[in-house]
């Protein structure tokens, strides 16, 4: 077996590869079957050897039934033949002979694997993924390797050949990573400086271990790591990587601030138009959330039912859906409930908290007390790592994009439309309004319309973050009024200020003083913050104030 | 004084407040002494206990009625206050169940729990009776007019108002959710065994809390229409209805609205320190915003600005729940939502409201 | 290996102290109520986990695990880079999330609906027909779960108790209690203490499939002989639950009414 | 510089941080000299940089009746939000009498120092009766304990039934406030700051909204009441403040453009530019 491998690197080094790889495929041809029936064994210890074995064999052909495995696709029959279950689990392929099954009449098994298979695997996957001609899965691949702390031989190997072989410069580097800590224990004084400084350029933070050992310091001030220039060399990666780790926290904790306040954006902005602009305390708020929350997880089953092939794209549908369901149920709010109430204003508080207690009632009885269930589509589902450390997830990147898109919405409504002139007419002087012949119960109807459908629109962001159940409104109607309150009623841009503002703040805190505490600071901090400036953030100012 | 006896009800009026005081702390009392346990008459230990808890809550919705109903102030975070006296008088008992708890020791359970070696400072004093009562008092006394006073300072007022007053006891119940606050964390403070050495599991002790609430409610609510009948009186509905004419007529309306502010706090927090002994646990889900709306709902459906309709509000609605969520708990929030919807729609004056002619007038100037 | 804490438990620190680990190795997180937004814990996990091996405990009850999950899998975190173990999720709790990415985390509890024996397929089956007959929200996608188990376990035992007792007397039915054993849906026969009223019951450990059902990768060798008190806490090691006639004692350090 | 303002801004009355501005004597005695009642000398104030009022200088003697006109924005009600402690000016000062500074003081007390104020729109007590309405603003100890164990002494009710009598409300004393005439609310009003016995009076528009024979009650009622309190009207309404007017007080864009008997400015070029000339 050594023989083999030494000769195989003998040969790669002659820059062979194809030449070898059909020779060593040739070569292990029925082994490599016999290997691969053991995949599918009743013990996890033989799955484990079986996935090892693979390793050293190196042969990218196994990959669709390592994918089996890892999936829980592979299925094994009383003779101990391997299959591989399609997708739409309908037929099965034989993983050695490829020919095609039908997925009936057969008593089948699904090889169980745990964990410590799955890590075993996974860099294995990875391993023979290097081989692919698809650069991206290569990246990834490469990715997956230099985050594991430990590598194989056969993976060290792999990475070798994937460094010699590879053209594209990222994909490159990163494999140089992978074997940074490797090349750190290696004779050559110079490798190990290039891998060093390797490690400070990538910046991870779980290479900072494997540095902070060269520097640790003998009871007799010596160094176990007698070269200066390694020391030096680590010691700068180290500060890299700790300047590094600053910004990558930082950045997160905007970024996180950002969403945080964008997800309180949309929760808030809906009633900054009903209580900011109309002075209507909407307890059912929270409620309008809740349903536009309930709309998605209702657009999503029918796609899940009739349009299964179009199921990533069910949000966009759910959002005009929510938008006009909850503008509806608002509309109908508005006229038998609160249009008796403009002349006061705090009972709309009472009468609207009897709306909520009622709307949560119906939807536990249609939809049931637990929670329901809104899958993110692909496209939602995952992030992207800008920076190693710091993953900007899909879903959250997505509702920043939606609140500054629905911000500029109902900007647009209310500052270039008709409709929004005349409803800033009437929240500013009914009377005068009315006189001028707008019709000011239409004017409520449909602002109040307006501001539940925003909150429906909110309802559609937070089913993608956050379980979807009777209760979602309750949890976030207190922080939506904190929002409104602190920006200042009757501002859209005090709201936008104070939601990210709040967000931010909230996010810079909470890694100081944990997410309990920093609740509780926001919290107070808004109670001194109305102390001292009751009308909020932005204030309308001058004489008609008190009034 | 004969005139102000006389201005605070008329004869019918003292007389029917007899009967109806007598029947709650003399009848309900012998109805569950006398009888036997098979009578028709015979009020069971469960339906005493409940009693005294729902008198606890019209004590609460007293306490707010003066601050909302005559003053205008609406407060979302009354709970706040009726938990901290609860808790008050929960540290008492729990300091009182000695070495009785589960482990044995001088500390409370959950301390031990939490493997603390001492008493928080702020513990101390409390297995003394009267000391706990002074903190029954003092804590919601001084927090209110601490708040207040920055409060009212600032001219906060209606909306806000309510808001900042249930981001503070949204605030309050996260804090005594934590473990480290030294409160009893999320299960809050609960296996009291006696106060002032009778067993908090003797019906005998549980019928004299009733009657003792019983008496405190009356107390307070002659003391609250001798307040809303005063001078004080007039100048707070004077503040409800036109807070600057009120300044601009030389009174210093911060004042007293602090002063009414702070009296309805303590009267909360009285009123929590009655109810703990009887339902015999204290934790922070009291604090939650929920449960201060709910106050409000009392009040609202009783009839505000009346003294009695917020009594017969929290009665009724209390009354309610009990009966509804055993017979048609899925029922529940419809008839309280509705009840609610309707009341604030067509009954603005309330229960009371349709007992007396004043609900044909219109209501004016209140917000 | 590392523990982090979601919401802390006293009692799993010092069992990690008692096991060595420093508090360097711990870190504990916690969240309000209601809490939802994960990014910033999740993270601080990520960080936390670049260093050492870890695996988080979570203690998240309730609601909380949705957003918690889903942020875990969209910030890329697998079961076999950074495994998280929590004690009160099930299937119950899975319904409201997408569960393909969270392969691979653990849980541990007393029975799963995957379990296969014929008493689980007859629950199983019972629950499915009383979902059908009673019209309820979910259909079938309704699980099975542990508690419901233990309540179907409970109700089971107590009617054998008063048909034993043959009264419905509290003191009769508790005395009654002991000893009483039912072949639960886990596949075991599950005995009530005859002593300190706690039931045995197997310990299960179990991995999340993409369906939202679990893989059992661990349990024990049949049921666990309850202990009413922690023998690793002195103080709590002294404590007594008797509960056989005619002692009556749940909490005490010796048995009351014992003559 | 900001940081100056800061300072500024904490010191400012109408902030939170009130105890820090040192305490004005309690109810200092008012000393009149040379006649003079109100020095309002260089007050500025400014809304989000819109200059309410510029530099403003005003005298008012004592026993006066003053009326005070001016266009829409002219300052005229932020004056007396200034006079009566609402608003705090940027600069400039206000003095009662040689001794008493009204800036340091809160509304209440400058109530109390004697200036009684009405508002543009009535604004009386509307669900307390009239007579409690005179009630509470009669002059007596207005503290909280006071409050809560007062009763009316026979002479304070001989005087409300006094001022009952000179508004010709005695027919509905134990009405709800909130039931009278809009011209009734006025004049309760005007007898709710006769009740605190006020050296000097604001009335800001006590005709709007009324009838002719309203109007001309209550400028009969205004004229009775000088010289015993200097008066001080504030109206648009010309045909009113030609009817009670001495002298006048024309106000325009924050700054006082003339002043004078009614003849005078009737015939000041300036006036019948920026004011009288719109008519």
């Amino acid at each position: 077996m050594y023989f083999q491998r030494k000769n195989r690197i003998g040969i790669i080094l002659c820059g062979i590869f194809v030449f070898s790889i059909l020779i060593v495929s040739r070569a292990w041809g029925n082994e490599l079957d016999e290997v691969i029936g053991h995949l599918g064994s009743k013990k996890i210890k033989e799955i484990k050897q079986a996935i090892q074995d693979i390793a050293r064999m190196d042969q990218p052909q196994v990959l669709p039934t390592l994918f089996a495995l890892k999936d829980r696709h592979l299925r094994v029959d009383e003779q101990g033949q391997l299959f591989i279950l399609s997708d739409d689990e309908t037929t099965l392929i034989n993983a050695i002979t490829k020919e095609k099954v039908s997925a009936e009449d057969r008593q089948l098994r699904i090889p169980r694997i745990n964990n410590s298979v799955r890590r075993l695997l996974s860099p294995v996957i990875a391993q023979l993924q290097l081989q692919s001609d698809d650069p991206s899965i290569r990246l990834e691949a490469a990715k997956e390797l230099s985050r594991k702390g430990k590598l194989t031989e056969d993976a060290v190997l792999a990475i070798r050949v994937g460094i010699h072989k590879e053209q594209n410069r990222k994909i490159k580097n990163i494999l140089h990573l992978a074997l940074a800590r490797i090349d750190l224990a290696s004779g050559d004084m110079d490798q190990r400086i290039r891998a060093i400084e390797r490690i400070g350029e990538a910046g991870n933070l779980q290479f900072k271990s494997v540095l902070e050992k060269i520097l640790i310091q003998n009871e007799d001030a010596s160094y176990p790591e007698p070269e200066e220039r390694i020391r030096q060399a680590a010691k700068k990666a180290i500060a890299a990587i700790n300047l590094k780790q600053t910004i990558v926290t930082q950045a997160g904790n905007l970024f996180y601030g950002l969403s945080l306040g964008s997800v309180l954006l949309l929760t808030a902005l809906g009633l900054a138009i009903t209580f900011g602009l109309m002075g209507v305390i909407n307890m059912a708020h929270g409620e309008m959330l809740m349903l536009g929350a309930y709309s998605t997880y209702v657009i999503q089953n029918i796609f899940n039912t009739y349009l299964p092939n179009y199921f990533d794209w069910y949000p966009l549908f759910a959002i005009p859906v929510a938008f006009f369901v909850t503008a509806i149920v608002g509309i109908i709010l508005e006229r038998t409930v609160i249009r008796h109430l403009y002349t006061r204003p705090l009972e709309t508080l009472l009468a609207t908290w009897g709306v909520s207690l009622i709307i949560i009632q119906t939807v536990r009885l249609i939809f049931g007390a637990q929670n329901v269930e809104v899958a993110n589509p692909n496209w939602l589902s995952g992030g992207i790592e800008v920076m190693p450390g710091l993953v900007l997830t899909y879903n959250r990147i997505a509702i920043i994009i939606f609140a500054v898109l629905v911000v500029f919405l109902v900007w647009y409504i209310l500052q270039r439309t008709r409709l929004g002139l005349q409803v800033r007419a009437v929240t500013q002087n009914r009377s005068m309004a009315a006189s001028m012949g707008i019709s000011t119960a239409k004017i409520d109807m449909w602002a109040f319309g307006l501001g539940s459908g925003v909150a429906g629109l909110g309802g559609v962001a937070l089913s993608q973050l956050t379980n979807v159940g009777p209760e979602l409104g309750q949890l976030y109607i207190i922080d939506s009024f904190m929002v409104v309150v602190l920006g200042g009623v009757g501002k859209i841009i005090g709201t936008v200020v104070g939601a990210l503002g709040l967000g931010i703040a909230n996010k810079f805190l909470e890694p100081v003083s944990g997410a309990v505490l920093g609740k509780i600071f926001i919290l107070i901090f808004i109670i001194l913050f109305i102390q001292k400036f009751p009308q909020g953030i932005f204030s309308l100012k001058g004489r008609d104030v008190e009034n | 004084m004969k005139q102000r006896i006389h201005e605070m009800h008329t004869p019918k009026g003292w007389g029917l407040m007899g009967l109806m005081g007598s029947i709650m702390i003399i009848a309900v009392p012998l109805l569950n002494i006398l009888p036997s346990s098979e009578s028709f008459f015979y009020i069971p230990d469960y339906l005493v206990t409940l009693f005294g808890k729902i008198l606890c809550y019209a004590l609460v919705a007293l306490a707010l009625d003066l601050v909302w109903g005559y003053t205008g102030i609406l407060s979302l975070g009354h709970g706040l206050f009726f938990a901290l006296g609860g808790y008050a008088m929960g540290m008492h008992l729990m300091r009182n169940i000695g070495t009785e708890g589960v482990y044995k020791s001088a500390l409370p359970d959950f301390m031990v729990f939490l493997d603390w070696k001492e008493l928080p400072w702020y513990w101390h004093g409390f297995d003394k009776f009267p000391f706990a009562m002074l903190m029954v008092i003092l804590v919601p006394g001084v927090l209110a007019w601490v708040f207040g006073f920055f409060a009212f300072r600032s001219r906060i007022k209606g909306v806000y108002f309510a808001i900042v007053t249930q981001a503070l006891t949204f605030a309050a119940m996260l804090l005594f959710f934590r473990n480290n606050t030294g409160f009893g964390g999320n299960n809050g403070l609960t296996d009291f065994k006696r106060i002032l050495g009778f067993s908090l599991q003797d019906p005998s002790t549980k019928l004299g809390l009733y009657v003792l609430t019983g008496l405190v409610l009356i107390i307070f609510y002659i003391f609250a229409r001798f307040i809303v009948t005063s001078k004080l009186g007039r100048i707070i509905r004077a503040i409800r209805d036109a807070e600057n004419r009120v300044i601009f007529s030389g009174y210093d309306a911060f004042k007293f609205k602090l002063f009414i502010w702070t009296l309805s706090a303590v009267v909360c927090g009285i009123a929590g320190a009655l109810y703990v002994p009887q339902v015999g646990i204290i934790n922070p889900s009291e604090m939650q915003p929920s449960n201060s709306i709910e106050i409000v709902i009392w009040v609202a459906i009783g009839g505000r600005g009346t003294l009695l309709g917020p009594i017969l509000g929290a009665i009724v609605v209390n009354g309610a729940k009990s009966w509804f969520t055993v017979a048609y708990p899925e029922f529940w929030l419809y008839f309280l939502g509705g009840l609610f919807v309707l009341v604030t729609v067509f009954l603005p004056r309330g229960l009371i409201g349709i007992l007396s002619q004043k609900n044909k007038e219109p209501l004016r100037g209140r917000t | 290996m590392q523990k982090i804490y979601e919401t802390s438990d006293f009692y799993f620190v010092a069992f990690l102290h008692s096991k060595g680990v420093s508090d360097d190795d711990i870190l504990e997180q916690y969240t309000p109520f209601g809490h939802s937004d994960y990014q910033t814990i999740v993270a601080n996990i990520k960080k936390f986990a670049a260093k050492k091996q870890t695996a988080v405990i979570s203690t998240i009850n309730g609601d909380s695990n949705v957003p918690f999950y889903k942020e875990l899998a969209n910030q890329g975190i697998k079961a076999e880079d950074i495994p998280v173990i929590a004690f009160s999720v099930g299937e119950e709790e899975l319904r409201g999330v997408d569960t393909s990415s969270l392969v691979g985390h653990l849980a541990a509890w007393n029975y799963f609906m995957s379990i296969e024996t014929p008493e689980n397929k007859k629950f199983i089956a019972k629950w499915k027909d009383y979902v059908k007959k009673h019209n309820l929200p979910g259909g079938e996608k309704r699980v099975t779960n542990d508690p419901m188990e233990a309540t179907y376990i409970g109700m089971h035992m107590w009617a054998q108790a008063v048909e034993q007792a043959r009264t419905t007397n509290i003191d009769a039915v508790r005395q009654a209690l002991g000893h009483q054993t039912f072949r639960a849906p886990s596949g075991y026969t599950i005995t009530m203490d005859a002593k300190n009223h706690h039931l045995h019951k197997p310990v299960i450990i179990a991995e999340i499939r993409a369906d939202g059902q679990f893989d059992i990768v661990w349990e024990t060798e049949g049921p666990i002989r309850a202990e009413a008190w922690s023998p690793y806490l002195p103080d709590s090691a002294k404590k007594v639950a008797d509960w056989t006639y005619p002692w009556v004692s749940g909490n005490g350090t010796e048995p009351r009414f014992s003559d | 510089m900001a940081a100056l303002n800061y300072i500024r801004n904490i010191l400012r009355r109408d902030r939170v941080f009130e105890f820090m501005i040192p305490k004005p004597v309690k109810n200092p005695k008012l000393r009149i000299g040379q006649g003079c009642l109100l020095y309002v000398e260089g007050v500025t104030v400014s809304f989000d940089g819109f200059k309410a009022l510029d530099d403003l200088n005003l005298y008012i003697d004592d026993g006066e009746l003053r009326c005070i006109i001016g266009p829409n924005g002219a300052g005229k009600t932020t004056l007396m939000d200034v006079i009566t402690g609402k608003t705090l000016p940027e600069e400039g000062s206000v003095l009662f009498g040689q001794n008493i500074d009204l800036l340091k003081m809160k509304e209440q007390e400058i109530v109390e120092a004697g200036i009684g104020r009405k508002f543009q729109r009535p604004t009386v007590f509307q669900e307390l009766t009239v007579m409690e309405n005179l009630e509470l603003a009669m002059h007596t100890d207005k503290k909280v304990w006071h409050s809560l164990f007062t009763y009316l002494s026979e002479k304070q009710l001989e005087r409300i039934e006094e001022i009952l009598e000179f508004l010709a409300l005695q027919d509905h004393r134990h009405q709800t406030a909130g039931l009278l005439s809009h011209g009734q609310k006025q004049w309760l009003e005007i007898g709710m700051l006769l009740m605190q016995n006020p050296k000097l009076l604001f009335l800001d528009e006590p005709v709007a909204g009324m009838t002719p024979h309203e109007i001309e009650r209550t400028g009969e009622l205004l004229s009775s009441m000088v010289p015993e309190h200097t008066v001080v009207v504030i109206d648009h309404d010309m045909d009113f403040i030609r009817s009670i007017a001495k002298r006048v007080t024309v106000l325009h864009e924050g700054h006082v453009l003339a002043e004078g008997s009614m003849k005078d400015i009737q015939s000041n070029p300036q006036v019948i530019e920026v004011y009288l000339g719109e008519e």
